[in-house]
């Protein structure tokens, strides 16, 4: 099985969990985070003091996922983030030994 | 009415001898109102105002700072500051300080008659001054101070500092006996505490990481609610002062409603043309400036004076923060200073200035009796504006090193790190 | 009282002719009073009664597009707007606008009268009626506007709106002469604003994912607090309508808190009934509802009579709500029109109902002068209705057009996803 | 003026009998601004002290009970209330409940005056005290009770409980003939909103999982903020009940703001002292019990037993919530009884002490006609704490019981863990 | 080593831990976390403007482990954030390659 | 590739991104995370209820690099994140599989 982490502007999670839903996931694990990366940050000023942002909100999104979803799990995520624009985010994908779900103890695919 | 009120200043008359030995109703109502507004700006409003600007650390540091301030100060007041400021009835007061007659209240009853309200409630309206005159000074040294030295510093300040320059100016000493106009408090509550602010924050340094490290206000809206209210309970501060519901109170009112707007719009113009953008930081504080700046003035001046002084308020506070902040470096962690404390001299200033009966649409209610132009009445403005700042900063330097080796001012550094709220209060703002 | 206030107005006497050279202190301690409950209304209150409603990302904006309101309409009505409202003294008042002789409150002294207050507080009090009826159309147009055209439509707005309506119907135009009865501003100031917020939102278009996008409050413990300060803040508005203090007066804030609570309970009834469960955001909405819909019935109505108009307010607005934004799928962001203009329409026509002296317990206090069924006030009340009402559109309408070609309306679309906060003002609301 | 009041209680006279018909506008002019600040004690006041302190997902259900409760009280005041507690004009009251010649307002005009003002003001002003007693309970049952049930019991409550004490303590019934001074409510109010609560607490039982999981509060910014209008709203619960803008309502105002200060501070001190650190719930919750304390006494004593009564409030309930909450586990959630029940006996008996009139600097403004000692007085002051105190325990487990029996009191178990504000109203508080 | 990912309810935070507790772990790091799943969301109701809410709030725990703790420490888990419901959660189990002390810059099973 | 995992103390945050963009590193994400470990919590008083908070607040930060980059950046953290106090807190190392860039597709080293 696989992890897949993306991290994502916010504004498109909408569109992502939809993609998602598509090819019949329904559970994944969502949080806010905070990015660096090559896109700006911006500029606050506050009486004079003028301090620039550089993490920008995003949204890192984690979805288990069988061997064989993986590829089309990560091929919907691109298409449904992706903006063009920079700062558009990443998608990591690491290997996972074992799910278990924890009110039946259902272990591997079946977890999921 | 202001002209009356200075006269009874003038002749020692307020409230050291009761010129009338019946209360009148209404002006008890409106200053029982006024009581009310001028509590409300501490607590909430100033409170607020404050605690949303600091980090989320330190919000419940700044809330217990001004709270515990206004008991404290309130006991104080009670016990001695109402009557070095201001005496007890039927005694002749001094120059200097006020008789020691009233310590206690003692000599107060139901029946007292203080011009044309009770004396209680007279010395009740004057306590939220003296509550509100410390908590200003919050700003100063917000972040980094020990509760225990806040408190011996602002219970000594209040009495050696506060009280004192408040019988100078309005229970019958010696600036108000020169003819000072300084009707709700730019010399007695704004440069005062001001000036003290500075002080604590030279004596003090800056913040750890002040200058490197971000420290954005962690809660604007808060900031900005309580900004709100301050602006309501400066109704009852500057409306109040004329202690009777007439035509100077309502005066005052509109010309502080019409300073406080003009000062927001200048401030934000300000920012809109050097930064690109104004900001609701921004607005709030030229607020704060055209009301800290029109406080003296709002028993002196008209309303198209009233927007001049304002608008010059939002200009010249603007410029003064930046200075401050980005040339001096110093951290005056909430820009006391370059608000209160330059809005105060110019409040004060321009009081003398647009006073004058002469000046067509500007012109304002008259020079102070004995004083025939505006350069007369400007070199009392100055002498009242040089005499508070240059004792404030006396003594407060005096007051901070005294406490600091006695106590010590400020929290250690790992302390700072982790925030005061934990730290002083085991205790955190949010858990949302 | 309200009957003596009619006459005045009728007679072109308030403020047009002072008929008293003397004021009434008692009146004054309580228009002091109610002046800062007004501006209260504005800052804090509506302003953080919007806020939390929006999202977190436009939290700033709104209380911004609030703050600058109060500010920009302040001097405004110094400028212009008190004088094309309500002229000035000695002069008769036209039909249609007042006299200019009160341009930046030129013929304004500390002496100056206007029925039994100082006229700078009748002025200072109107002024505080002028900040928040452009203020209140912040809500349609929330979340999507360029700052800089919101100010300059909401000051054309003020001159070319609000200032004419409020002469025709306190100023001694022609609608008060009709003895049209709006004691505290159902038509002056709930449907201009709601119209205006209408019309905003139709010619603005909907938010971005408006209806796709879930657009939830994103602080509803900040718009209950601010609720909750409306509440308060009313009693200034419509008690202090009676610009006196005296049963008249009394009466108005005990209509106004009994509207209120039967509006909120109403509203929460409708989603018990509907929904299964009553929300807070729904019984501080119905109690706008009240509050907005008792207003021009303030003076006119007695307790029971309000109860029922309140009651009927928080169901009537609860389905105008559902069908703008179900049905209609119209934009209005915080429901302004739904709520405040449904009111002010029900409520000014409720007046001419519940004014008939002969109704029993729901009996009021009498038709204007010269009219003698409720069939005659009723149309009167409609003419007052649909003038407003139309006069408000179609020149709200062109002047949202004129910005629109000159500066335009709105920020763009990526803007609006980022957030106004940080796109206009560069600042964040929380950083906790 | 006090004794005026109590000497036209004894009589029956107020509002039984007009004694004047004419209304005194100065007094007027108060009455409304009182009006409003009680008001802002329960919303915004009370509901953000109160909220803040529960956790995150049961905040909004604490506004919407105190929301909800001001508005359904003031419906049930409108239509039996104040009949049951202060009957009609011209009506000689009996010893345990009012006339019911003013349901609905129903003898109600504009022109009706009660003492020195209109008697709408006078019915307005109470119905803002029958609001906060009901809300005050909300503490005790905080983040498990239904709402419809708080609904139920709090409307039996009112009609039941709180309305017959009214009348027997100001509406001309046997404590107020008997000569007990409670000025603003320490019996009325107090006592009876205290002794609901802890009823409350031990019939429904405690929060799941009290004293094993930790409930801190969620929000202590909206506490403090919520203490300081608690504050400033007192000042018209206290200097309201005056009735009059005189040196009463004066010397009440002063007394309350010196006990308030008081009780803050030697709370703190006790925190300090105990466990090492003073908190900022230490010190508004200090500032609460010295204000419930000082209350019944806001009328009878001087400055220096204010600070006294203060400043044992501050000790006396610090001790009492740790007793309860350590000793007797009682999930009294946001702890009313040891604070305003304590406070509430505790200034109602030392009233009858400070009061006499020769106690030097701590004298007060005497006894009750026909009483000549302190022990008298205390005696009279002893049964009427007893008297409140008996039967609203009684009747409040009955009401609690039959409620529990018809609708339920609690939510269930997994409705509770998820939170009131979701389970109840579909809402969440915060979306960030 | 491992690291034991859990995806919980977040009531159910005390307990676990307690659980780990008694394994004599004591080390964890937790973030409040929005999860999407099978469990149904609930309504939110703003001014006749219905909103389906999907997400939930749920606590994300991590624990790095060694090999041999890793059994312990999921049964330790199951058994504690269990309440038979649906939407109790998941574990998930991932290799940890290196854990490093910060402080001390230990390495491996001593670093945990 | 590896993923990198800190958990530091929040006041660290500025020190190390500023040795990370030392090494030429300028993307990365940041979460606020709670953390249990040997380090004492505090404790909290509210009328007279002592709450034993044990959580700490931590950041937790997530670096995705190429294996060479990999020990020059534990290095930088252990470097800049270190005070000697205890509670300075931990890195975790894993495999990466995989790392897509959204908005261009990219993979690999090239994406990060
Ligand atoms: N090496 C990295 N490790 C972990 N997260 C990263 C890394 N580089 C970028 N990110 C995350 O991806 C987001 C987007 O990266 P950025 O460089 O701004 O644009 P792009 O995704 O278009 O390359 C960042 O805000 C950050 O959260
Ligand atoms: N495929 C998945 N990937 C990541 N997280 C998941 C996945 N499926 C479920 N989750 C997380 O587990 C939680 C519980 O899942 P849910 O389907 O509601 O119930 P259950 O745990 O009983 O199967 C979700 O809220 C989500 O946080
Ligand atoms: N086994 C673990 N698994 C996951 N995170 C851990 C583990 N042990 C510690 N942590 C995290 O590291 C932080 C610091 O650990 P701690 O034991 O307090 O000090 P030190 O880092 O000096 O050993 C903790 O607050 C927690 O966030």
């Amino acid at each position: 099985m696989k992890m897949i982490t993306a991290i994502i502007k916010p504004f498109k999670l909408e569109d992502v969990r939809d993609a998602l839903s598509e090819l019949g996931l329904s559970g994944m694990t969502v949080e806010e985070v905070k990015g660096f990366g090559r896109q700006k940050g911006h500029t606050e000023l506050y009486r004079g003091a003028e301090y620039v942002i550089d993490f920008l909100p995003k949204v890192k999104l984690q979805v288990a996922v069988s061997e064989e979803q993986a590829e089309a799990v990560i091929e919907a995520i691109i298409g449904s983030a992706n903006t063009g624009k920079i700062g558009d985010g990443k998608i990591f994908v690491s290997a996972l030994e074992q799910v278990i779900r924890i009110r039946t103890g259902e272990t591997g695919t079946d977890a999921i | 009415m202001k002209i009356i009120r200075y006269a009874l200043l003038t002749l020692g008359l307020l409230p050291g001898l009761a010129f009338a030995d019946e209360i009148n109703p209404a002006d008890t109502a409106w200053i029982l109102t006024a009581t009310a507004l001028v509590l409300f700006m501490t607590i909430p409003g100033l409170s607020m105002f404050y605690a949303g600007l600091v980090r989320s650390k330190n919000v419940l540091s700044v809330f217990m700072q001004c709270f515990a301030l206004t008991c404290l100060m309130s006991l104080l007041w009670f016990a001695f500051g109402y009557t070095i400021a201001f005496g007890s009835e039927g005694v002749e007061q001094g120059k200097w300080i006020g008789d020691f007659g009233n310590m206690f209240f003692a000599g107060m009853t139901m029946d007292s008659v203080s011009g044309t309200i009770p004396t209680p409630l007279f010395a009740v309206f004057q306590m939220t001054f003296a509550i509100i005159t410390p908590a200003l000074i919050v700003g100063g040294f917000a972040e980094r101070m020990r509760f225990s030295a806040m408190l011996t510093f602002c219970s000594l300040w209040l009495l050696v500092v506060y009280a004192p320059i408040c019988h100078w100016v309005w229970g019958g000493g010696w600036l108000g006996q020169m003819g000072l106009q300084d009707f709700a408090g730019g010399t007695v509550v704004h440069i005062t505490a001001a000036v003290a602010a500075l002080v604590a924050a030279l004596v003090m340094g800056n913040r750890k990481g002040y200058g490197t490290v971000a420290m954005p206000p962690h809660n604007l809206t808060m900031t900005v609610a309580g900004a709100g209210m301050l602006w309501v309970g400066w109704f009852g501060f500057n409306g109040g002062s004329a202690l009777a519901a007439n035509g100077a109170a309502a005066m005052a009112l509109l010309v502080t409603h019409l300073s406080a707007s003009a000062g927001a719009l200048s401030w934000m113009m300000m920012e809109w043309i050097k930064h690109g953008k104004p900001s609701v930081l921004g607005i709030v504080t030229g607020m704060v400036a055209g009301l800290g700046t029109i406080t003296p003035a709002s028993g002196s001046v008209g309303p198209a004076a009233a927007v001049v002084i304002g608008f010059s308020a939002g200009i010249i506070c603007y410029y003064a923060t930046n200075l401050l902040k980005q040339k001096l470096k110093i951290d005056d962690s909430l820009d006391v200073f370059p608000v209160h404390g330059v809005g105060g001299v110019l409040g004060t200033l321009l009081a003398g200035v647009f006073c004058a009966p002469s000046l067509g649409i500007f012109s304002g209610n008259g020079f102070s009796e004995g004083i025939s132009s505006i350069g007369g009445q400007l070199s009392v403005q100055a002498i009242g504006v040089a005499a508070t700042f240059t004792y404030t900063a006396v003594v407060s330097f005096i007051l901070l090193k005294i406490v600091d080796k006695v106590i010590g001012l400020r929290v250690d550094e790992d302390d700072e790190t982790v925030g005061l709220d934990l730290v002083l209060h085991d205790e955190r703002g949010y858990d949302l």
